[in-house]
């Protein structure tokens, strides 16, 4: 695995989203997060990373009707989810293989609100790729965030594989890999969760249940209830989660990434939440799902649901919750101001990195 | 007669079909309630019911597997892959299934689905919404590959298609879908065209163009601006690639002596590489040029950024700069 | 689906395998085969195809050490669950995906030995594809005996394909497939398994778990006990059985069958047998399992256990043991007889068949 | 020096690398205790543990999978396909994945991971275990793909592809495997052969035959026959189907003005119409007689029957004949 540091910016001037903390210890008592052994630096970063994530999101669709994006694929409605699985893992040091609809995910682990507006404009400096992927096809040498690619499951049982090898080195690596209810079906699911099962790997099995393939029902893909009774399957532990309950949803990921650190072998995470958009810019929902259903969602908004806890625990008050909006504001504003002066790839560098130049 | 999209040709071809028999069902991802993502399938559920037309998990290699069983089993299934760039899950169903069942058994099964796949590029879809996978299928002995280019071969062709007794690929280039400057007045009344047959779509002298989907209008347009320079240039659509239209293709070239074939897969192995060497055996004696292709270069796909994009995509200008230099050979 | 009357030979003067019957109507108490509402014919048909199966398979590992045939898979100590399952459905209606491994099972649905000897010599008639394929890739179309490919698993999307067809057509046909346990670890069974509990196929999926995928040791391959806890994953019934116990797999076939048919949808069924014989004569099973592991399964024998329980239940003499074992002897001396002289297709014959040879 | 069978080239190959090199690994089926089914890794599990030879579930699209992300975390996974016939369900992973890893990712992650596969047919393996599957492969972008004759080359390539940065297929035909006229004496001290390097094996004049594997070595003997009456052929070994090296071909027929492309593969769209094309294009002012290609029948695959068998496989006296017409032309 080689780096490009070359492109990847961590340059001055810039808002840098708050990098994610080793994971503190636990209390046994208590309220919520105290149990959990989250500080109150950690609660701040997640409220301000469940923000930035939905208030970037907000901007790349703004910037698609605008015409200066052509394409946008939203994590908007779960962000509880990724920014909860983050938070259990080490960035920088554990293997992630995200998909397409990881926005809130890369955030949360460190990927700067540059580098990913640089992605979604497609820029040269694009450090997921110099704009040569869509946008959200996310990738980070320097974060260990694995190159995503467009075809639904074939991160498994590449995680899978990334497992083994740090299995085989003993590097002390956790691997995390993403996937939809969608991905679900495909037979990588199940080559990949049986193989990391016989081998006992260290990696987690996340999936985002938002209930859609695209315009495709869970009650068409599958006739199960929890897509977590299938780790049974493979002798592996499985666990559904409320996905829209950002504690929650790190809580069973830590027990998730310390049994895969400590040689407990994989675990399946079914986080069930829901996405408030349109499967992409060039998806129309109202084809399949009523407007009645999205509304209802909205009322268990992981945002909202963080914020209110906060709240509750006294934690966050009204003039914090606006400098946090600012904050995220800024930070977008400058990540767009800086990639849209940008320039794209020259067009002959389509020609380059087919294969390693070092040599001959 | 009416005014039709490629889209819309397609489309109606199915509805045709599918009211004309009852074995004929379709299967694939979103292709029910939401009637495709390029909306091809649009209405057929509402007409024909969830079981004749069935909106499936996501599992390419499941969904040809599914659409052979249900073949060997009486049916005549059409499975649409999303993207053709998502057809490699199900290569071996395809390759090692579809195309031996009737070979291995001597004729004891048949394998009658058809396999529809929008392909091709120039429509920001990058590295994976983009790709063509011709070269892949045509090489196979057993399959039928269909690549047509004008909104009546999308008809004729998809009808043939689903008509035939073998497994038929039909690829369908997206950004042709609605393209309007190529619509066509398609008559009312039923017709087929038959698999297998190339067509000149130009008449000329001074050398053959050998082209399928968006590379055969842009061909097209470069042909007239070769025109205004005084050459004449044949423009021949081949609509089938496998099995090919040998004779169309050489005796185009026994005519002109100078052959260019244009395709947005890359060159090496890509299915230009065939019709070459078909040619520099069979009309050796007629050549009078270098037999060219022009292709997307050798990079593994097409990039999204718009300029490098553009650099990827062949287009007129490319296409009738290549015709000059063959012409003036 | 298009009939090979012209090479599927019922000519006369052949010894015939008996014809399946339907199955007879269940009593409530009794013996186990009359709980079963098996009647004496049939146990009588049970118990000729057993040795028959197994007579036929020392006579072609014979023929493969005198250079006759250039390819031998086997069986051998699996018959009890091919031939159990068999009698559960209704030749000629139902519609079979077998895999390589499954002579008992195409014997026991009425393939004559005679047809399957003209496949394991390649020879002309051979009514699988006149020679084409290897041995033991059945295919008999007119007892809807569909036609088996080398790739492990592809069938059992196929079958979920033609069960689909029967849901469509509503023609009260039932789909039986075969599988091993080696074939279980494809993608192929993820998807087959889920897409038939989906749409609630008239299906039924055997898995003969005989240990080992070739070499490989079923710790390597998968990290649970019972394959059919599988089943939960896709919300379809599954059952693990003795599949050396003929009785015992009838039992739960039909029951699966009779589901089937019924509009109850799929079932999976593991049945726990082993195989006698190396993997195919290709094989060389010393290098990964001992002598004492062979010897003890031949303790569990299937043919030698069904033997027992018809003496035990004095519906077995030793002249009738005797007379069947002469009478299998000489269908398959028969069968080798004509194959023998049966002549091999012509070269060029390799040559038709690609296309449909009737249009055009 | 040692005399060595190609199997024992490629094995001992894969010793030296392994022990070379600590992220070097094998993983496939019954690759380990068995030592393959054609014992090509006998011994490796032995030595190496089953850590770093691993015997997988049967899962080939897994097996690729596993490797590419193994490779993205620093190993050098050699990953074994049991037959190149059951490498499609992996097609999506190499395809889609390995090749693109690098590409995709404009050089931020790279995939150096080795597919082997057994090939070829003549062996009576029947349709599935006799194909060639080269022709996919050679015509992707991103991937490397290397098909030896000579067991000295397996092991210097084998070696080679092991060390290589990129995504390398290695096609090693079976029928090879064991073949005592073709054993050579091998140097017991370290050697690589490089990837993307052609060898003239034969210097001629009269034509020249371009070929990998079995078929190659029967060119060389149908060239013996020929040379009794009088004719003097050239016999090129590809060694490396992709990057192809262009110069050698190209040069071989400069100087012969004739060609003939030998292969198992059927003949459309196989890998000869690349070989042809170039030729075609880049050699055309040089060639005397129409480009030739001899291979498989334009059947699904190879039968079992032995008569079936015969009839599909190119042999000496098939080549012989092609070449004769060709330098009688
Ligand atoms: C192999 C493959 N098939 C089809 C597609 C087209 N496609 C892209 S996303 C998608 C649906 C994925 O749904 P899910 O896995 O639930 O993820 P979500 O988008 O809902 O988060 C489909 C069918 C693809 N990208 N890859
Ligand atoms: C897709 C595929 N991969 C590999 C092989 C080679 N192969 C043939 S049989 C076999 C093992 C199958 O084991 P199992 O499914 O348990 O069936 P069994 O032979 O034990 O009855 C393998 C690896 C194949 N035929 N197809
Ligand atoms: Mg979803
Ligand atoms: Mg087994």
């Amino acid at each position: 695995m080689r780096t490009t540091d070359k492109v990847a910016l961590n340059g001055a001037g810039e808002a840098k989203s708050p990098q994610v903390q080793s994971v503190d210890q636990p209390t046994t008592s208590g309220a919520r997060h105290e149990v959990l052994g989250l500080k109150r630096e950690t609660l701040q970063q997640i409220h301000y990373q469940l923000l930035l994530a939905r208030f970037f999101d907000e901007r790349i669709w703004m910037l698609n009707r605008q015409g200066k994006t052509a394409f946008v694929i939203s994590s908007a409605g779960q962000e509880g989810t990724q920014i909860g699985i983050a938070h259990a893992l080490q960035p920088g040091h554990d293997i992630v293989f995200p998909y397409y609809r990881n926005l809130a995910l890369v955030l949360a682990l460190g990927a700067t609100p540059r580098e990913i507006m640089l992605g979604q404009l497609s820029k040269a400096e694009d450090p997921s790729g110099q704009g040569r992927q869509m946008p959200s096809h996310f990738g980070l040498p320097r974060l260990n965030i694995m190159t995503v690619s467009s075809p639904v499951a074939t991160q498994l049982t590449q995680a899978a594989g990334a497992a083994l090898a740090s299995k085989i080195k003993k590097d002390d690596k956790v691997t995390a890999v993403f996937v939809g209810d969608g991905g679900t079906s495909k037979g990588d699911f199940h080559e990949a969760l049986n193989f990391a099962s016989v081998h006992c790997l260290p990696v987690i099995f996340v999936v985002e249940n938002n209930g859609y393939a695209i315009s495709v029902p869970l009650s068409k893909q599958m006739h199960i209830q929890n897509i977590s009774d299938r780790a049974a399957g493979y002798g592996m532990p499985g666990v559904t989660v409320d996905g829209n309950d950002v504690l929650e949803v790190y809580r069973v990921a830590k027990e998730a990434v310390e049994r895969a650190r400590s040689g407990g072998g994989p675990t399946l995470i079914e986080a069930k939440t829901y996405r408030y958009r349109p499967h992409s810019s060039s998806d129309d929902d109202r084809f399949y799902r009523s407007r009645e259903e999205v509304e209802e969602w909205k009322h268990k908004d992981p945002v909202e649901r963080f914020e209110r806890y906060l709240e509750e625990q006294s934690l966050l008050d009204n003039a914090t919750k606006q400098k946090v909006r600012k904050d995220v504001k800024r930070a977008v504003d400058e990540a767009q101001d800086y990639a849209e002066k940008a320039p794209y790839a020259a067009p002959e560098m389509a020609l380059r990195y087919v294969y390693d130049e070092e040599v001959r | 007669m009416a005014l039709k999209t490629v889209l819309e040709a397609v489309r109606d071809g199915l509805f045709e079909e599918m009211r004309r028999d009852e074995s004929v069902f379709v299967l694939g991802e979103d292709v029910g309630q939401r009637g495709g993502v390029f909306r091809v399938t649009e209405g057929l559920q509402k007409e024909f019911g969830e079981d004749r037309v069935i909106d499936t998990p996501l599992a390419e290699g499941m969904i040809a597997g599914v659409a052979i069983g249900a073949a060997m089993n009486g049916m005549r299934p059409v499975a649409e892959f999303q993207f053709a760039d998502f057809i490699h899950p199900a290569m071996e169903q395809i390759i090692d299934e579809a195309a031996r069942v009737r070979y291995r058994s001597a004729n004891g099964f048949s394998c009658p689905v058809v396999f529809r796949a929008p392909y091709g590029g120039g429509v920001q879809g990058g590295l994976y919404h983009s790709q063509s996978v011709e070269a892949f299928f045509s090489h196979v002995p057993g399959l039928k590959v269909i690549a047509p280019s004008f909104p009546y071969d999308y008809k004729g062709l998809i009808k043939a298609a689903i008509r035939d007794n073998d497994p038929v690929l039909f690829f369908e280039h997206k950004k042709t879908y609605t393209l309007p400057s190529i619509k066509q007045e398609i008559p009312d009344t039923e017709f087929i065209v038959p698999i297998g047959k190339a067509k000149v779509v130009r008449q000329g002298t001074t050398l053959s163009v050998f082209a399928y989907g968006m590379m055969l209008h842009q061909s097209l347009e470069a042909a007239k601006t070769l025109e205004q320079e005084g050459f004449n240039i044949e423009v021949v659509d081949l609509r089938t690639l496998r099995p090919l239209d040998r004779e169309t293709v050489i005796n185009s070239v026994k005519k002109t002596g100078r052959a260019l074939v244009v395709h947005e897969d890359n060159m090496f192995g890509g299915f230009g590489a065939e019709i070459a060497a078909i040619l520099a055996d069979e009309a050796f004696e007629y050549l009078d040029a270098p037999i060219k292709r022009l292709a997307g270069p050798e990079i593994p796909a097409m990039p999204f950024a718009e300029p490098m994009e553009h650099f990827f995509m062949p287009n007129p200008q490319k296409i009738a700069e290549a015709m000059r230099k063959l012409a003036q050979y």
